[in-house]
């Protein structure tokens, strides 16, 4: 039971190899960089896999939690520095770890002609120290650290071509942007202590299930939490409204696109939802709230995938609208398909910006879509992999995608917090899904090169960079298949396993549906049915428009031109909020209160003071006018004053 | 038998004037007199008073007055001569080189 | 029948300084022109042995002449000061008269004789003695202030002081026959008496009136303020100097001694008079000299302004009153002196650099000088761990201690109006830079001294205050 | 109306008209000479009051004396018609009024104060019981106001120095 | 006699004030033009002090909430005037804060002043004394003393080494500050006029044991009299405009020092007086300082976003981080009242780094326009790194100093109910990181726009050590803050029991007519002997 009494290693090691490879990297061959910084992060594997080995072992009802240090203590409030495992630990930090590992990997051939290799790396492995702090957390504060702390390198990898003003914008924005949803978050744990005067999961998930559910309509103070909790969820996974900075957050490297804008960073938001489930679960208006939020951005990202040329703009809205996916299912009350849908589509969501990566490093660093073409036979690695990947996500059967999708969406019609509308809006997602998707794929390894191939010499990526490829795409395949079993009446293993996190709240959601009924088994194959129906149909329209008919989609673009402009403008958020929060801000802080109020009123009114008492002076000088009659007339003033006065006083 | 109330009253008359010829008058001169116009009065006061009183005290006053005022009439008509030789002027309105 | 010997021993400073006064005139023909600062030596000497009289003087306290005067504490206090103040002030004038040509016998005669006249005015028990010795004072100050007598200047300063002085000491003297006619008597107990017997007729409070014009103008009360700035800015410098310290602080005491112990009893009645007056000075005398440039005339309104933080302690009208004001005339006689000391030397010949601008890049160029210049600024300023601090805080408080919240709040605001014109003082020898043309002067023994001590004295009573503090308390004790 | 009463009157108008004379006289001679007929007046009215020794060192130091000394001053300065300057207007707008407002004050607050007082004057030396005498004055003088008349020596040389310095010519 | 009723006088408070002054005269005997000596001496002399403000730490008793390194000496009998010096839990911490900058403020001017070296170091080590002496001082009148007298060598340090305006500022600086403290001296006379002492903890013992009370209308004023000293030095809006002057004018060790402690002593001054002595009139005052610090806290940030001056942009981000503090203090809260101590000395090292990194930048382009920077990470990497690293402890990034303060405050504020409060108090977080990360951006990184940024030197040794010291100290502070809060407990537990004790009394005696000061004085002669004694007896009581 070593690493099991011992947690702080795993997030220890990233640590180290951070701080090492940021001290020493800049005096170190590319070799002892790529030993330090890769190194740890495979340790830190390692000790995961020994850790689930203890896990599995122990397998603990309750979580695992380890008090290291008093981090703060005022008053009655008090945060320890506490790690803890439980079962939803366990699988992100599978993710975590092994996936970071992989990219870490993946790097070293994408970044080797990139300077600043070694600051990259150490940025990475601190990502990997702030993430798995994240997920390891025992109270709200400390999630919060990581929180943070992975929003910070995301910040630092994002406008890691820092000389690039985009890249340094993208980066602000994306700190700025989560920092807006972190100030909900903020408040969510003031009040969680405020209200149990507690901030570790123990002690306020017991409190909490000691209080009763709250009402759709009559919220109380749990669903205030939950809402403003969800606020940083939001503004973490990039949810609507607050998805913007993802997009641009892709000026980073690809790698970082990878891990931290595809596979981990970005998933927090479900994460941390579904950790508060008592919390949730406990308030209907909360996970409705969920529930729509993430449907719609499910669908909204989507649609403006299908006009984006840019090939890693294509996955990032991917990427928004699969985490909708997981939105939706957390809010349903289907935890467990949430996060299996985040494990498979860190899987081959990291794949696709893999790929996506080797692509531009193939074409030298070409990013638009419709100038390339035609690169299935040259790259046919990155081609295999990244159709896998395809398929994966657009929900082909058997693919990892397809399960954990068709989870959700099942939940989603028949789970216990059933609705049709979010249903029908998950599905036209999916439908899109893959018609984007393929569209990626088409335009980019089909159809002629559109590019001049005696200037950009295609070559395939070095191994470094194929073999993390390929075991991703492995995983996309066999990575759902922990619940092949259910398609034949079987259990899913899954959710078997993370049930000891979600029971409370799958229990008291029963409680609180008496007439729900379990939905017919012969309904999975329906279900499963359409999903891969509307899949394929979305694979369709994207053959039909790319393949069969090279310039239907122009003549499409054309007729509805509108729509086009609409969608290809991502319906032009990023404006709407220029000109109406950040404009006017800096205009009011500018031309109001610094120069009207700080420099005019205030300072002016002090300033004012000292002439005015100058003025005066002025003026009182003229009384001392030189001329002796003058004094004698105010000694005079004086003294018939003074005796007028006195005479006065006595009479 | 004259009233005393006939004297002090006189003397506040001679008093009060003296005050108005100093800011009347814009001779240094004269000015200067009607310094003495008041101090003449304050002797006239003095005696009036000690009168009233069947004392000699006021009389000692009106003594140390005079001694005193000759004194100053000695050092201001001194410096009433400086200035009028540096400056060729007794208007005491042309005396006004310090001001503000 | 002939008055016991104790009574010399009670006027004895005023004997000693008379006696100094009348030697330099007795020795002064016989002295070559060139040699004439030994009669300022002389007068020194003088200062010292009527310093050192004043232990006979406190060791026989008492009533002298048929209790005309009294040699009691607070006498001797105010006598410590004129007396130390015209000692510093004979110091600061050697090489200032050296410059101006005017180094002659009379000066330092006629500063010794006023140094006796405050002292009488400090232990007057009786309207025309203090009168007297006002005359005394008043009439050789007259003089020196018109002691440049080929400056243009220093002729009119003399006489509008000469002029105004004597008006004021018309009414004073009017004010004194009045009382007279009202009780019968001019000394301050049988007054007092008479008061507490029966309440004040017009008759004495017109009297009272009329001295509160003339002894305002003394201490420079607005309105009678009205002469000082001209009169202090043609004065030459070491005169200055000693007008702005010495005679008001006589002033004041016999100021206090009508007021408390004499007409103690109609204090409800002086009271509004002394507040008004007051505000007024305060008032004036800070923002007038906001726009001043001229260092002399700049430093003329600052001591009205003090005149008026005096008077906020007069206010109280209480033995702590009392104590503070004797407390702030120490303290402000050693800081202004200081300060009108460095304004002479550092006008050179002539008075030439007055303006502030002259004083540019002095912290550069003479440092030590400009320390000390700073030391006494920020003392008038009031800036804590100087004398100029203790005094306002000690009337402050006593003012507070009688309740008079807004005047002392109006008081504490014309302080930190007046820091405005003394730092930029400060600012123009630290921060500006020097003007070119300026060469060092020489600082040669005796106005080393002065400053010293008067440095000294100024740093002494801002931190260590409690011995002077004690005096002043005593002395305001033994006034009733 | 006594006699006493007719000689106050006299004198009494005397002096007023000599001091608005001072006041408005142009030239200075006439001013000095009108403030020696108030002197005289007052001198008078001293004897009427019975006070024999001050009238005389009224006479004699002042209308004497310094009067001398005044009209000897104008004539070395030959100062000529007082020219009616008007540069301070608030001399001229509120000195002059207030002056005159404080002259009434006072002769009202002093007839005010002192209707109600009814003592009587005796003419000559035949009243009180204490005489006037140069000899009394001077016991007094010379025994209780002693000091204040050592202090007025003082005072004489004070101006005799101050003459000095002021009024010497450069060496 | 008083002195035998403190016991075991301590005499290191003394030491520790006036050690500086020892430097000072040392150095004045230095020749003026032997610049290295200076600097070394100054260097030596300020380190020595703060080894020695380290022992505090050893002799520190957690557990007594009271005061402790007392010493206690009559001084001006006649006034009731004591040299009574001690620390308690609140002025700990801030005295090592003034000890630990002043050699980070000596080390950045080793270079940047050439002119009178001599004058600025001792005005320098003057400075220490009085912020030390401020800290450590009980008796009023000491205090007050030391509070003005600290001035002047601020003055000069803006007037004589600073740029631009500089007079401006210098005159601004020093004469807000005196209209704000004078009446505080007529309130502390007043005080005295009641209590016939200036001893702090006689008339905090007099208060809380109604020996003497003031009437309501009175302890208003009295309250609002000291506040505006404090609320000026702070400062809080809206009397905040002589901040951003004296800041942009000042040199770097001026800022440092002026943001590092200047600042806190307004806050600290709400603690050590407002709080205790008036605690009725704080409560009901509360609310209105509150929103004034809530206000600070969004409107500076606004206005911090657009400036165009970088100094002027880091002065107005101390505006809206002692917002912070003033809030955390007047919810009467000990979660966020330590929180806003610990909030003072992050804001102390954090903004100090910032003003050090301003200054650097400063010594090597003479400018602190942002339009004049852009890019610079490429030529001065590392510089830059330290710099982005001061801008997230000053954005309260988890882990870092500013986040532990901040989200204390916080916390405490939402727990005393003041949900609105916390809420407008937590935009701060927001745009503080707007405000610093466009800065940094603005400085750091894009392309280089001014060509001779390209070929500026990365931080020197001497910049290293400042950089790696300071920010160890922000990096420690932000993970162990225990090690501070303990030694705050007591404290602030035994503030917030004194007040509500002499609010129960002040309460008390205003119901049965309270008896008006002058006779609340007389009813006790001599109250302050009375005091101390019984000051003494209940400390000899504690074990």
């Amino acid at each position: 039971m070593f690493i099991l009494n011992h947690l702080w290693i795993i997030i220890a090691l990233p640590l180290a190899g951070s701080i090492l490879t940021l001290l020493a990297g800049r005096y170190w061959p590319k070799k002892a960089v790529n030993l330090s910084s890769v190194g740890f992060p495979v340790l830190a594997f390692a000790s995961y896999c020994e850790l689930v080995r203890e896990f599995f072992t122990l397998n603990p009802a309750a979580p695992v939690i380890k008090d290291y240090f008093t981090w703060m203590v005022a008053g009655n409030f008090r945060v320890d520095f506490a790690l803890q495992v439980d079962q939803l630990t366990i699988v992100m930090l599978g993710v975590v770890t092994f996936v970071g590992m992989l990219i870490h990997i993946y790097s070293i051939g994408y970044m080797a002609h990139e300077d600043g290799y070694y600051r990259f790396f150490a940025e990475m492995n601190l990502f990997m120290f702030f993430m798995s702090t994240l997920v390891m957390a025992a109270n709200l504060v400390l999630l919060f650290v990581g929180w943070e702390g992975v929003g910070l390198c995301s910040y630092l990898l994002i406008s890691f071509f820092f000389t690039k003003k985009s890249a340094a914008d993208a980066g602000k924005k994306a700190f700025i942007t989560t920092r807006i949803g972190d100030w909900g978050f903020t408040i969510g744990i003031l009040m969680t202590f405020w209200l149990f005067k507690a901030v570790d999961y123990k002690t306020i998930f017991v409190k909490a299930a000691n209080m009763p559910a709250e009402g759709m309509h009559h919220w109380g103070s749990l669903t205030v939490i939950c809402l403003l909790l969800l606020a940083g969820a939001i503004g973490k996974s990039a949810q609507l409204p607050l998805y913007v900075w993802l997009p641009d957050a892709m000026e980073g490297p690809t790698p970082v696109s990878a891990l931290i804008h595809a596979a981990t960073m970005v998933t927090a938001g479900v994460y941390m939802v579904a950790r508060m489930n008592p919390f949730f679960s406990r308030s209907p208006a909360a996970m409705l709230t969920v529930a729509i939020i993430g449907a719609v951005t499910a669908l909204y990202a989507a649609t403006i995938g299908l006009a984006q040329t840019d090939i890693k703009k294509v996955l990032a809205y991917s990427t928004i609208s699969q985490l909708g996916y997981m939105f939706l299912a957390c809010g349903v009350g289907a935890y467990a398909a949430g996060i299996f849908h985040l494990m498979t589509h860190a899987f081959f969501k990291a794949l696709l910006f893999l790929a996506a990566g080797s692509v531009i490093h193939a074409t030298g660093g070409e990013q638009n879509m419709f100038n390339m073409g035609g690169l299935r036979k040259k790259i046919p690695w990155t081609y295999g992999t990244m159709l896998v990947a395809t398929l994966a996500i657009s929900g082909a059967p058997l693919f990892a995608g397809f399960f954990s999708k068709d989870q959700i969406l099942f939940d989603a019609y028949a789970g216990i917090n059933a609705n049709f509308l979010l249903y029908g809006l998950g599905t036209l997602g999916a439908l899109i899904t893959a018609c984007y998707m393929f569209r990626l794929i088409f335009l980019t390894f089909h159809g002629k090169p559109r590019f001049d191939e005696h200037k950009v010499h295609v070559h395939e990526s070095p191994k470094v960079m194929i073999v993390p490829m390929v075991i991703l795409a492995f995983l996309s395949i066999v990575g759902g298949w922990f619940v092949l079993p259910t398609y034949f009446g079987g259990k899913d293993y899954f959710q078997a396993f993370l049930e000891p996190v979600f029971a409370g709240s799958n229990a008291l959601a029963r409680q609180m549906r008496p007439g729900y009924v379990e939905p017919p088994h012969s309904l999975e194959y329906e279900m499963a049915a359409i999903a891969v129906g509307v899949a394929f149909l979305g694979f369709l329209i994207a053959l039909y428009l790319y393949i069969l008919k090279p310039n239907a989609a122009k003549k499409l673009a054309t007729s509805v031109h509108p729509i086009y402009q609409l969608l290809f403008r991502k319906y032009y958020v990023d404006e709407l909020y220029g000109a109406v929060i950040i404009g006017p801000l800096i205009w009011l802080s500018r031309n109001v209160l610094w120069k009207v109020i700080d420099v005019g009123l205030i300072d002016g009114s002090v300033n004012g003071l000292a002439f005015l008492s100058r003025r005066v002076g002025g003026g009182l000088r003229h009384i001392q006018g030189g001329n002796e009659r003058s004094y004698a007339t105010w000694v005079v003033i004086g003294a018939v004053a003074v005796t007028v006065f006195f005479v006065w006083m006595v009479r | 038998m004259v009233p005393i109330s006939y004297y002090i009253i006189l003397s506040a008359v001679l008093f009060g004037l003296g005050v108005v010829g100093f800011v009347f008058k814009r001779n240094i001169i004269t000015i200067f007199m009607s310094i003495e116009l008041m101090l003449n009065a304050v002797n006239l006061a003095f005696v009036a008073f000690s009168r009233e009183f069947n004392q000699l005290d006021g009389m000692i006053f009106v003594f140390f007055v005079i001694v005193v005022a000759a004194a100053e009439a000695a050092v201001g008509l001194a410096i009433i001569m400086v200035v009028a030789r540096n400056r060729k002027s007794l208007n005491v309105e042309d005396v006004n080189l310090l001001k503000f | 029948m002939f008055p016991p010997l104790q009574d010399l021993y009670r006027i004895g400073p005023e004997i000693v300084l008379c006696v100094f006064g009348m030697l330099i005139m007795l020795i002064d023909p016989f002295v070559p022109a060139g040699r004439k600062r030994s009669m300022g030596w002389l007068g020194f000497a003088g200062t010292l042995v009527a310093l050192a009289s004043l232990r006979w003087a406190f060791l026989n306290r008492g009533s002298a002449y048929s209790d005309l005067l009294r040699m009691d504490t607070f006498s001797l206090f105010v006598h410590g000061i004129v007396i130390s103040v015209a000692a510093i002030a004979i110091l600061g004038s050697f090489d200032y008269l050296d410059n101006e040509k005017i180094q002659r016998g009379e000066y330092y005669a006629l500063l010794l004789f006023a140094t006796a006249g405050m002292g009488i005015l400090a232990g007057a028990n009786e309207l025309v003695t203090a009168f007297v010795g006002l005359e005394m004072s008043s009439i050789s100050t007259y003089i020196l202030a018109g002691f440049r007598r080929t400056e243009l200047k220093s002729n009119e300063s003399s006489l509008k002081y000469f002029l105004l002085g004597s008006f004021a000491t018309a009414f004073f003297l009017y004010g004194i026959a009045l009382t007279y006619g009202a009780t019968r008597s001019t000394r301050f107990d049988v007054i007092s008496n008479a008061l507490s017997s029966h309440a004040a007729g017009a008759l004495l409070i017109l009297g009272l009136g009329l001295i509160f014009v003339g002894l305002g103008f003394k201490v420079v009360a607005a309105p009678f303020q009205i002469y000082t700035p001209d009169v202090y800015e043609g004065a030459p410098t070491p005169v200055t100097a000693v007008l702005a310290s010495g005679p008001k602080a006589a002033a004041f005491a016999v100021m206090l001694r009508i007021f408390y112990t004499a007409f103690g009893s109609t204090s409800h009645i002086w009271f509004w008079a002394i507040w008004v007056s007051a505000v007024l000075t305060m008032c004036i005398g800070n923002f007038a000299a906001l726009v001043q440039s001229n260092v002399k005339r700049l430093l003329a309104y600052s001591s009205i302004a003090h005149a008026g933080y005096i008077l906020v302690a007069f206010a109280a009208a209480s033995e702590i009153g009392v104590a503070a004001v004797l407390f702030y005339l120490a303290a402000y006689a050693a800081m202004t002196l200081g300060a009108f000391l460095i304004v002479a030397y550092v006008g050179g010949t002539g008075e030439r650099r007055l303006d502030i601008s002259d004083y540019a890049g002095l912290g550069t160029s003479q440092p030590w000088i400009a320390a000390c210049f700073s030391l006494f600024l920020l003392s008038l300023l009031g800036l804590p761990a100087t004398a100029g601090f203790l005094g306002k805080f000690y009337a402050f408080s006593a003012a507070l201690d009688q309740r008079l919240v807004w005047l002392v709040v109006i008081a504490a605001i014309n302080s930190v109006i007046g820091a405005y014109y003394y730092l930029k003082v400060v600012v123009s020898m630290y921060f500006w830079e020097p003007n070119k043309e300026w060469a060092p002067l020489p600082l040669h023994a005796p106005m080393f001294i002065a400053l010293l001590l008067t440095a000294a004295g100024t740093i002494y009573l801002g931190v260590l205050p409690d011995r002077v503090m004690q005096w002043a308390l005593a002395s305001a004790r033994s006034l009733h | 109306m006594s006699v006493a009463m007719l000689v106050f009157f006299a004198c009494g108008v005397m002096a007023v008209l000599g001091a608005i004379g001072l006041i408005l006289a142009r030239e200075p001679v006439h001013s000095a000479l009108s403030l020696v007929l108030v002197m005289v007046a007052l001198a008078v009215l001293y004897l009427l009051l019975g006070a024999a020794f001050i009238a005389a060192i009224q006479i004699l130091v002042y209308a004497g004396a310094v009067m001398v000394l005044f009209i000897f001053v104008i004539m070395l300065l030959n100062a000529g018609v007082e020219v009616r300057t008007n540069l301070s207007r608030l001399a001229r707008w509120v000195g002059i009024p207030l002056a005159i407002v404080f002259l009434v004050e006072m002769a009202y607050a002093m007839s005010r104060e002192y209707g109600a007082r009814t003592a009587m004057a005796a003419g000559g030396a035949a009243a009180g019981p204490v005489p006037a005498s140069t000899q009394a004055l001077s016991m007094k003088l010379f025994t209780e106001f002693v000091l204040p008349f050592e202090l007025t020596s003082i005072l004489i040389l004070i101006a005799i120095l101050g003459a000095l310095v002021l009024a010497k010519k450069e060496a | 006699m008083d002195g035998a009723l403190v016991q075991n006088q301590s005499y290191v408070l003394t030491v520790l004030t006036f050690f500086p002054l020892f430097g000072t005269f040392a150095l004045l005997l230095l020749k003026g033009d032997d610049h290295l000596w200076i600097r070394r001496l100054t260097l030596v002399t300020s380190i020595i002090e703060f080894v020695l403000s380290l022992f505090l730490l050893r002799g520190f008793d957690l557990g007594n909430g009271s005061y402790q390194f007392e010493e206690f000496h009559s001084w001006i009998p006649s006034l009731h005037i004591h040299y009574h010096m001690g620390i308690d839990g609140i002025s700990l911490f801030l005295v090592l804060l003034t000890t630990f900058l002043t050699p980070l403020a000596v080390l950045c001017s080793w270079n940047s002043i050439q002119s009178h070296v001599k004058e600025f170091f001792a005005m320098l080590l003057v400075l220490e004394m009085g912020m030390v002496g401020v800290f450590c001082s009980l008796d009023l009148f000491l205090f007050f003393l030391f509070w003005e007298v600290m001035l002047i060598p601020m003055y000069f340090l803006i007037g004589i080494w600073g740029h631009g305006r500089k007079i401006y500022a210098a005159l601004k600086f020093i004469l807000y500050t005196m209209l704000g403290s004078i009446l505080m001296l007529v309130a502390i006379l007043w005080l005295y006029r009641v209590a016939h002492t200036f001893d702090l903890p006689a008339i905090q013992f007099m208060l809380s044991h109604g020996q003497i009370s003031l009437p309501w209308s009175t302890e208003l004023l009295m309250f609002l009299a000291f506040m505006l000293a404090f609320a000026i030095k702070v400062p809080l809006f809206p009397l905040h405009t002589w901040l951003p002057d004296a800041h942009t004018e000042a040199p770097t060790a001026g800022s440092v020092i002026l943001a590092g402690v200047l600042l806190k002593m307004g806050t600290y001054g709400m603690l050590r007086f407002c709080l205790p002595l008036f605690p009725e009139a704080a409560r009901r005052a509360a609310p209105v300082i509150a929103v004034l610090a809530i206000i600070g806290i969004v409107y500076a940030a606004l206005v911090a976003m657009i400036q165009h001056d970088l100094k002027r942009l880091v002065a107005y981000t101390s505006v809206s981080h002692l917002g912070f503090v003033v809030l955390g203090i007047f919810v009467f809260n000990p979660t966020a009242m330590e929180g806003a101590i610990y909030q003072m000395l992050n804001h102390g090292v954090s903004t100090g780094v910032l003003f050090l990194v301003c200054g650097m930048l400063y010594d090597r382009r003479h400018t602190y326009e942002i339009k004049e920077f852009g890019g610079l990470a490429k030529p001065m990497p590392i510089l830059c790194a330290f710099f982005l690293f001061a801008c997230l402890s000053s954005l309260a990034l988890p882990m870092l100093n500013g986040f532990v303060g901040e989200f204390m405050i916080l916390i405490g504020v939402f727990d005393a109910h003041h949900f609105a409060w916390a809420t407008w108090a937590a935009t701060g977080a927001i745009l503080s990181a707007v405000y610093l990360l466009w800065a940094y951006q603005r400085v750091a990184l894009e392309k280089i726009t001014v060509e001779k940024n390209a070929t500026l030197p990365d931080a020197s040794a001497r910049e290293r050590v400042i950089l790696i010291v300071a920010s160890i100290v922000i990096l420690f502070m932000g993970i162990f803050s225990p090690l501070f809060t303990h030694r705050m407990d007591a404290t602030t537990n035994a503030l917030l029991q004194q007040m509500r004790t002499t609010a129960s009394y002040e309460a008390r005696a205003r119901q049965s007519h309270s008896p008006t000061p002058r006779v609340a004085a007389a009813q006790q002669q001599n109250a302050h002997q009375l005091a101390m004694r019984s000051v003494s007896v209940e400390r000899r009581a504690q074990p």
